[in-house]
């Protein structure tokens, strides 16, 4: 049973979630179409971009300098709201990561919610309000609950993809209540929230990342 | 259909845009750092300097009003997309001559969350900067959640007398007390008519109907909530004019500044036409229209449609408004 | 389909737009006459005075250069439709501060039919007026037909150093000598991608394929020679520079005034992509850019295009071009 | 046999094209889209409408007057090409019988004449450039023509009528060398020019307008 992560693994399941978006960047920029201005998958696109060639550049063994330079890089970008929200989503969780060199399931659990309570210090928005945050709170709860249970690093994660998948489908009933689709009102009503659907995928590519290359 | 823009690459267009700006005006502006566009001359050490940002994609705004008068720095983001912290720190330091900065930012999602971030950094390193929020579009939020109104062209006359109290000598707190009074005495209304080309995708922003038009649409195309039959020139600007007297409670003999700023494709010829209507109106109620403007100050590609802008002066506000300026789209002998 | 203009009756539309723009701008202008536009406070007397005339739909060409440093007068006509003989000599008699009117023509068959008109009768009645026609379009006829050469942009620097020198307080023959030096050094070549919308018929004025574009159309859409399939901004603006070049035989070392106009649905951003491209080629050729602009001077309605303008300075032509104006869309400080 | 027009049959006459023009106005603008720039049958209602004013508002038996102030009128309007061409043409006649009250056939082919004359100080244009010139020309030679045999003056009006509408159709097929047209080249081929259809109708207006009456 798999209860570790050293940086090389990490580097694994963050390449799964660049793939995942990139491969799906149009589908966001159409979603974004519906309700914003259709720029979210550009902006998605331009930030893996950087993000790969960070994590190609990376030497070291330091878990904390490579999710520092992911944030800077993210917030660098010029990156609408995305750019700030998963900027310091990744800022805060190499905060979490500080002195350490591999990662059991506590303390992945641990850097996650870092990075969600760091987001959280950015905007108002709760789960119910149709951003990112309907799939990103239920899937860090999926990481603790699995983490409380003692499960599998690999089980977690695919929890926590499918708890982000179950909640950005859940923005389609929600009215925004933040960003630029909050003008919309009703209007917002049957569209998927971009930022959420985002989120779901790199919880996909998290998962999907680390498990292809461990079953080589 | 391919997009009929003078493009090259799409995901070049903001840095050929930026080069191609800063070479057509190489006496009044330059590129600096990452990006950044600066005065050629940098101001005076002593005085306050005043940062923006915003996203590419509606030129002349923001990057056309940097020059003596008006903007220190302007931190240009993506098309439509608001600039990262990093950059936005970097045009902070540029311009900071000593006497503070004043960040000027509008009220859009990923500007503000940036901006944030920008004023977190900046007060973990030590500098001196106030922020203010442009928040004048009555179409986004009612008056009792301004925190929900977007920010539309009332930047322009925010930066025009903030610059002008900054260039006169005044402190931070001066110049941000100034930037607030243009502030909360601004109201702005969009309509549009006809959608834009998105420069990165080719695809239209938003969709409308052939004979339709909407009041209160955002700036880059978010929908407002006035989706009606098209109306005559006159027609449009009693209904807008009348939204925005009530909302800014004028009352007569109150003297304002009128600007209609065109999206792209709206002509100078239909901006006149609805000017006059308001003008009439205004004579009408003894309300004074004391200064006016009409052309393009924030765009949004081809879209066809204006902002109408109205905001209550006072002799102070008038003066800096008045005080020359020298940028490469606003300049006032 | 309706027509997605806000104007009024069509008919009404050159009345109002002229009372709207007066009312916007009415320290600068006011309007005189039968529908003439000059300026707020006219020039002192013993200067020379500069009028033009031209169809409306154009705007801000060109009552919009109506000012101190550029315009005394200016008459305008109908949508697309020269002004009569009548109104153009009541502008002259108007212009005249006791030291002579320069006249200046675009050349297009109305206006031209029109200004002769207007010459015979000023003669005859003994007013002291010389006229220069500007026609600098290169598409509309070959080097040794200069007079088949339609007028477009070029307009503007003509007013702008016939102004300067009148200003100055040179004598007619004297501006006219310096407008005649501008006009024969300047080029403009356009192209269009979109076409308008007439705004008295509601119609196209020309049509175009989705994936075409045409180069050396001129103002009003009367088709060029070069409809070609969509270029990048680079590769038309490498076409058009080049063509301009030769027909003005520029060679290394000489100084040029660049201007790109847009037409009305083409950015800034698009034109700054272009302008990039065209300052690359220069700075290849050793050719020096010595003053540049981008923006709106002349347009039609809202078509998407632009004319590229180029001018061969010299001292004299440099230093009447930087001096000061104050107009509505322009303001030289 | 009608020999002579007072100012009464001269304003019937011109009652006729004007008629004519107005009711036309939108084929005319049609035919300038093809080559120009859509604009002539509006130019000619607004010349139309204010000459109708002045017809109105003439209340003298002076010809001459009546004649120059139609000219003065079409020339004051904001008329692009077709102001300046249309109005010297008025004022051309107008020179052309002065201290007249009657006008004889030789006097009425006289006063075309003049305009033309008056006209042709205007424009180098000739017969064959694909313009006014094409209907114009023709048309006051079947006048000369006319007079010289002797002919009655509905006659020879309608034999003028048939000659403008008859040049007016042949600029199909000519090749435009004025105005704006002529930057077009080949491409005005197989379009009838604007001004010369204008010219076309107004003949055949002089003739229905004093036919009409006359019968009456
Ligand atoms: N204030 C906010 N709080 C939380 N999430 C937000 C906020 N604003 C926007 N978002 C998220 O960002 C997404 C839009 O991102 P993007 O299109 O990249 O930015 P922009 O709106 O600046 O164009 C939305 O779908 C939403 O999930
Ligand atoms: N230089 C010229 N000489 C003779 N006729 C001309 C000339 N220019 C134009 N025309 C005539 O005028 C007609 C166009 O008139 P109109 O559309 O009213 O003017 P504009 O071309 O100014 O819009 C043409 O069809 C042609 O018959
Ligand atoms: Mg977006
Ligand atoms: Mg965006
Ligand atoms: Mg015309
Ligand atoms: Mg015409």
């Amino acid at each position: 049973m798999v209860t570790t992560l050293c940086i090389k693994e990490l580097l694994w399941m963050m390449g799964g979630a660049i793939e995942k978006v990139k491969c799906e960047h149009k589908v966001l920029s159409e979603l974004d179409s519906a309700c914003g201005d259709g720029d979210h998958g550009t902006t998605m696109l331009r930030a893996t971009n950087q993000l790969e060639k960070v994590m190609t550049a990376h030497q070291s063994d330091n878990l904390q300098g490579l999710l520092s330079d992911m944030g800077w890089t993210v917030l660098g970008i010029d990156g609408g709201a995305t750019g700030p929200l998963l900027g310091s989503f990744f800022t805060g969780m190499s905060e979490s990561v500080a002195g350490k060199q591999t990662l059991d399931t506590e303390a992945l659990t641990a850097m996650f919610e870092a990075g969600l309570n760091a987001l959280k210090k950015q905007t108002k928005a709760q789960v119910g309000d149709k951003t990112l945050m309907d799939a990103l709170v239920p899937a860090v709860a999926a990481l603790r609950a699995g983490a409380e249970a003692n499960k599998e690093i690999l089980q977690i994660l695919r929890e926590a993809a499918a708890a982000a998948q179950e909640g950005a489908y859940s923005t389609k009933n929600l009215k925004a209540r933040f960003g630029r689709a909050k003008y919309l009102g009703d209007r917002t009503l049957g569209h998927q929230d971009p930022g959420a659907t985002s989120i779901s995928l790199m919880f996909q590519g998290f998962y999907d990342g680390l498990s292809t290359k461990w079953e080589l | 259909m391919p997009m009929k823009k003078f493009i090259n690459k799409p995901e070049n267009v903001v840095k050929e845009l930026l080069e191609g700006y800063t070479l057509a005006y190489p006496d009044k502006v330059r590129l600096a750092g990452n990006n950044l566009v600066v005065r050629a001359i940098p101001k005076v050490m002593g005085k306050v300097g005043i940062v923006t940002l915003g996203g590419s994609g509606h030129e002349p705004g923001l990057s056309g009003f940097v020059g003596e008068g008006m903007l220190d720095v302007s931190v240009p983001g993506e098309i439509f997309a608001a600039p990262g912290a990093p950059r936005c720190l970097e045009a902070i330091r540029l311009a900071d001559r000593g006497a503070g900065v004043l960040f000027v930012v509008l009220n859009h999602a990923g500007d503000v969350l940036s901006a944030n971030m920008t004023m977190e950094l900046a007060k973990k390193q030590g500098l001196k900067v106030k922020m203010i929020l442009t928040h004048e579009d009555i179409s986004s939020g009612d008056r009792d959640h301004p925190e929900d109104r977007r920010g539309l062209v009332g930047f322009f006359p925010v930066y025009k007398v903030s610059g002008a109290a900054a260039e006169a000598g005044a402190s931070l707190d001066e110049v941000l007390a100034i930037a607030d009074r243009m502030e909360r005495n601004m109201r702005t209304l969009a309509v549009a008519v006809k959608t834009a080309t998105h420069p990165s995708t080719g695809e239209a922003i938003f969709t409308l109907g052939d004979d339709e038009m909407e009041i209160g649409m955002g700036q880059h195309g978010e929908a407002g909530t006035g989706r009606m039959k098209l109306k005559t020139a006159d027609k449009t600007a009693e209904i807008m004019l009348a939204q925005l007297l009530e909302d800014l409670e004028v009352r007569q003999g109150e003297e304002l500044l009128v600007i209609l700023n065109g999206a792209g494709a709206t002509t100078l010829m239909e901006l006149f036409i609805v000017f006059r209507r308001v003008s009439q109106i205004l004579a009408q109620k003894k309300i004074k229209m004391a200064r006016s403007l009409v052309g393009e100050y924030i765009t949004t590609q081809e879209q066809a449609g204006f902002q109408m802008h109205i905001a209550r002066m006072d002799p102070d506000l008038l003066s800096l408004w008045d005080a020359p300026c020298d940028t490469p789209y606003f300049v006032v002998r």
